[in-house]
């Protein structure tokens, strides 16, 4: 039933929905397009959004030693899961060594949009994620850049001083920075504070998410439809990779005892491929690497799979997961 | 009519998170200046990209006007990056007025 | 009575002052400007708005053989007005077939601005339109390019390959895929999935339409005092077609069985003139005319022109044709 | 206690942690930033918004004689206010005349964004400034401009055709525009009127002044680590002004007998410096003098030392001034 | 001394509709690629413009660089519409450096 | 071959809020046109900008296409703000179709 419920939510929902309106736009070639300040500005607006709201919450809920297990949990998964991603790039997806550990950095960390519409989704379900999860979130994003330029690069290579200059661009990207900060304000402003500005970034959550997935579904298309470097091979790992992944996380977050919700939460994180902060880390640490790769397969292959199908397949595993009284925790 | 002198522009394509790496050289180079333009989209060898800006991808041009001298120093700190970063580089001689600022 | 109303509504609501906020800070040669990102991207916000509410509308009220035939007219409608509108340009107005057929296709399609404005003032008005005429809206936008492609051109002109890929540009541009699609996303998610996005699409819409007719009203003013190819002649046409397409409008929909926010709603999409889809594909289809031309005929008379006087004149008529019991039907 | 609870206010409100969170960024070299387009759309929606209200409030609570008290204090506050500044300049700061002549202008000038914060601040505080002082607000802006101009160049200099027309565009600036006829909408529209578009107007506010101020804080930290023109001369006035202008405007306010949230209002818009209207003015009229200069004091120093610090302090001393019955008037 | 070999820069401005037409005509040119840079105003003997990116009738600048021969092939296939479509082309001769991409 | 004729190219970088003064200049130099390209950062002598839209004094780029006389007007008028308005003027060479509109 919940497996239903998740996918019916899945396909009804405006969110998708407008998804799919944009996947459909491009393939048509459609000259339909967000202006790209726009859609910057929008997904700022997502971050800043989903890391207050985390932070109220974990205001209102308090600290507890769940919360520091599932942070080492989302740090040791980020930096780990580079490494299988990298041996099957390597290995079944023939690319060479810089261009897999570009590719694994972005199956190790996470995409923003991939988690907030989880979360939509979930939250349609009656099992939303617990708010410290976008904490988890957080620390997920960057992890994974080290381990894919240690992969793609060893150890060795760079200069001491680009290598610090590196690090400090890689852990204050733009996304961490908003993520976090914004969790930071919404622990101070609490939910009093939050009242304040919830009409602006509560309310209005949904709608501007339903058009950043109409801007994501169009670039989505258009790229697979311009590039030129991708194989069948690399299209079968863009799919396996969050299916894998997906499973390894939901399976980890029951296991240390996360709720319903948050397991499946933590799944979609596994699950989902950067393709915001990480390219553009990518083009910066590793410029040699093929942007095409990259950004087709987590933005036109991976992305697609699990906002259609990889979210509700995640949740009903978790629903399973935790068996009949794990719905009502 | 007024006095010109020619100096060089030189103008380099650049991915937008690799633009602070050239306007370093453009300092080292101890030339005065450098000027970003936004860039909207393009193709080349490795196929076309548009609307990139929201994933970070995007590309900027860069401009700077210097003598011929600095102008050879720039390109040559350049040269070992532009096939492995995707730079593209052209210069040419212009007229300025007031050429002692450059 | 109604008319009072409906003119009084329109000069006392934030949307027209602002516009007509917009037209005294270009005439009064202010630097005042939107940046054009976020025009653009206020104007698909509100063709995605208005094209979900249409789709809930019909999602509640479900079809009707009415729908069909008003789809039929609009149709009719757009295809057929760029013939007199030719007819009068070439005559009265003294342009070439070129220029002549260009503008005549800006007659036969729609501004969805002006309908939306039409829709605010005539649900203060308590007459609001009925859902369904979204669709129309949808409907009436590219068939007028056609007719005038065709007025310009003649039949043969293009060869084929290039004709066809006109026709998907022109069947495929971004405001008829934004409409429908959105339409399309309403109806499927009817009442309670557009619940979810309403704060962001229903309650911040007329907000957003009153910046974008101040930019709107900015742009009107700037583009009338620069322009160089504008006669008396033209001015005058620019007024007299939307009055008189507007009363065939109102009689039409009205002899059609429309309900009487309907039928003006109508008589407001044939009076109106397209400054946005069909511009642009001018430049493309028709270069040679001068968009010096039809942008300001559009834009800077008739847009105005139907905002402050031909609005509130369509809903007087269509009050009156509706009788003593056609408001409250 | 109003003090502290000012001043608790200022750290725990979102408005502020977002400007802090911005500065910290630019701080720490994140590449964290606001596309331009929306930053620029964000502060004329701010504008509008606040003139709006102003309009609102006016029409609500009539014309009185008061108001057109305050209006002609502000009148002169913006105007006189200066050529102590220029003297300061000159004197201690060591600046020339046209770099003294610039930079005072900013300084009898406004910032909105200050005021629109200190409201939030008086609003939390349980004494929000009245809605005419967003009229003061607006007459403040340019009078600073044509003193500080007169200080710059003296009387004679530019031929009678320039300085007209640079009055034009003085008096015509975007803000001056859409302040004032935000306001008059407001009036005009009344209470009812607003009620259509306050989902947009007034519940979205803070939420983008949010959004805003992190934009504010990171381009007023980016300065003042790029700034070649500083010195602790310069930095000392950039405090020492606003704190003795804002005390000046809260006696002046408080003699004229506002109530104690307008007084606290009238000191906060004489205690801040301009950075939105008057740097482009200075561009346009005394493009010799230097931007980082009043860029880097105005925006880099002043601002934050009034959101952070000033406002409190100003709040605090309206309502000592106020006595035990001021609070509640 | 880097190296360097001359080839033409090319600019063209154009309609933002017809900008796909112009990238097309590179491509048959079988040039490498091509940068495309948004366009804020203008003014020209048809009056002048701004602000008309909303209306969809704002411009683009087209810039690529190409072989002397490749850029004739260009110039001549563009030729019969610069006027009707109301394009600006401009080219002259720069330096790149590892010329043999071009 | 396509026939071209040579035109000047001139390109100046001005303070946004100058534009005006910049175009008023062609204007009456009796150029035909002029194109404005937004810009998004730079550094001079004066230190870095960059994110100045919002305060209003980002700078704008402006070109014009004109013939060798009216450029050297063009120049002649502007040479004397050069300085004090940090205006930054490059000209050059180029090969334009249909020279007769310039
Ligand atoms: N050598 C140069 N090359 C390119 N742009 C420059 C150069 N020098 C200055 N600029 C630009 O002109 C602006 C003003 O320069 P300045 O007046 O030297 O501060 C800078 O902010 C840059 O955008
Ligand atoms: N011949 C060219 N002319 C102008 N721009 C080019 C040219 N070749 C490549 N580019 C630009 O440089 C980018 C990278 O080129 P590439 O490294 O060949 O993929 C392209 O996306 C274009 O924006
Ligand atoms: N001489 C010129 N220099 C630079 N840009 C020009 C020139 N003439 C025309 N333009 C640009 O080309 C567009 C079309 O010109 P026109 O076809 O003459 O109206 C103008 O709006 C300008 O943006
Ligand atoms: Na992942
Ligand atoms: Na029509
Ligand atoms: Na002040």
């Amino acid at each position: 039933m919940a497996m239903d419920a998740a996918i019916l939510h899945t396909f009804t929902s405006p969110v998708v929905l407008f998804f799919v309106l944009g996947l459909l736009a491009a393939f048509v070639r459609s000259d339909l397009a967000i202006p790209e300040a726009l859609a910057k500005g929008m997904s700022l607006y997502l971050m800043a959004a989903i890391g207050m709201k985390g932070g109220v919450a974990v205001a209102e809920s308090g600290f507890s030693s769940t919360i520091a297990i599932v942070l080492l949990a989302g740090f040791a998964a980020s930096f780990l899961l580079p490494f299988t991603a990298y041996a099957v790039l390597k290995g079944f997806g023939r690319l060479d060594r810089i261009n897999a550990g570009a590719v694994a950095a972005h199956y190790g960390s996470v995409s923003v949009v991939t988690y907030v519409t989880a979360t939509e989704i979930l939250g349609l379900s009656g099992i939303p994620p617990a708010g410290y999860m976008v904490a988890v979130l957080a620390a997920m994003e960057t992890p994974a850049i080290l381990s894919g330029l240690m992969l793609a690069k060893g150890l060795k290579s760079d200069s001491g001083n680009e290598r610090s200059e590196m690090l400090r661009e890689v852990f204050l990207n733009a996304s961490v920075v908003l993520l976090l900060g914004s969790f930071v304000i919404g622990l101070i402003a609490g939910p009093s504070g939050f009242s304040e500005v919830s009409p602006f970034f509560a309310a209005g959550f949904k709608g501007v998410l339903c058009l950043f997935l109409l801007d994501m579904g169009l670039i989505a298309a258009r790229r697979i439809m311009m590039t030129k470097s991708l194989t069948w091979r690399l299209s079968a790992i863009a799919i396996g990779l969050p299916l894998v992944n997906g499973m390894i996380g939901v399976l980890a977050g029951t296991a240390i005892g996360l709720d319903v919700g948050s397991a499946a939460g933590f799944g979609v994180l596994c699950a989902s491929a950067s393709y915001i902060a990480v390219p553009a880390a990518m083009r910066m640490a590793l410029p040699e690497a093929d942007p095409g790769l990259y950004l087709t397969m987590s933005l036109s292959i991976t992305f697609p799979f699990n906002i259609l199908v990889n979210i509700g397949l995640i949740t009903s595993v978790a629903v399973a997961l935790a068996g009949p009284g794990g719905i009502v925790p | 009519m007024i006095e010109t002198v020619i100096r060089k522009r030189i103008e380099i394509l650049a991915d937008t998170p690799l633009v602070r790496r050239v306007t370093d050289a453009i300092d080292r180079a101890s030339i005065t200046g450098w000027t970003v333009l936004p860039v909207q989209s393009g193709s080349g060898r490795e196929g076309a990209w548009r609307e990139e800006r929201v994933l970070g991808t995007d590309k900027s041009l860069i401009l700077t006007i210097a003598s011929q001298d600095k102008a050879a120093v720039l390109a040559e700190s350049l040269a070992p990056i532009l096939s492995s970063h995707s730079l593209l580089l052209t210069m040419w001689d212009v007229e300025v007025i007031r050429g002692e600022r450059f």
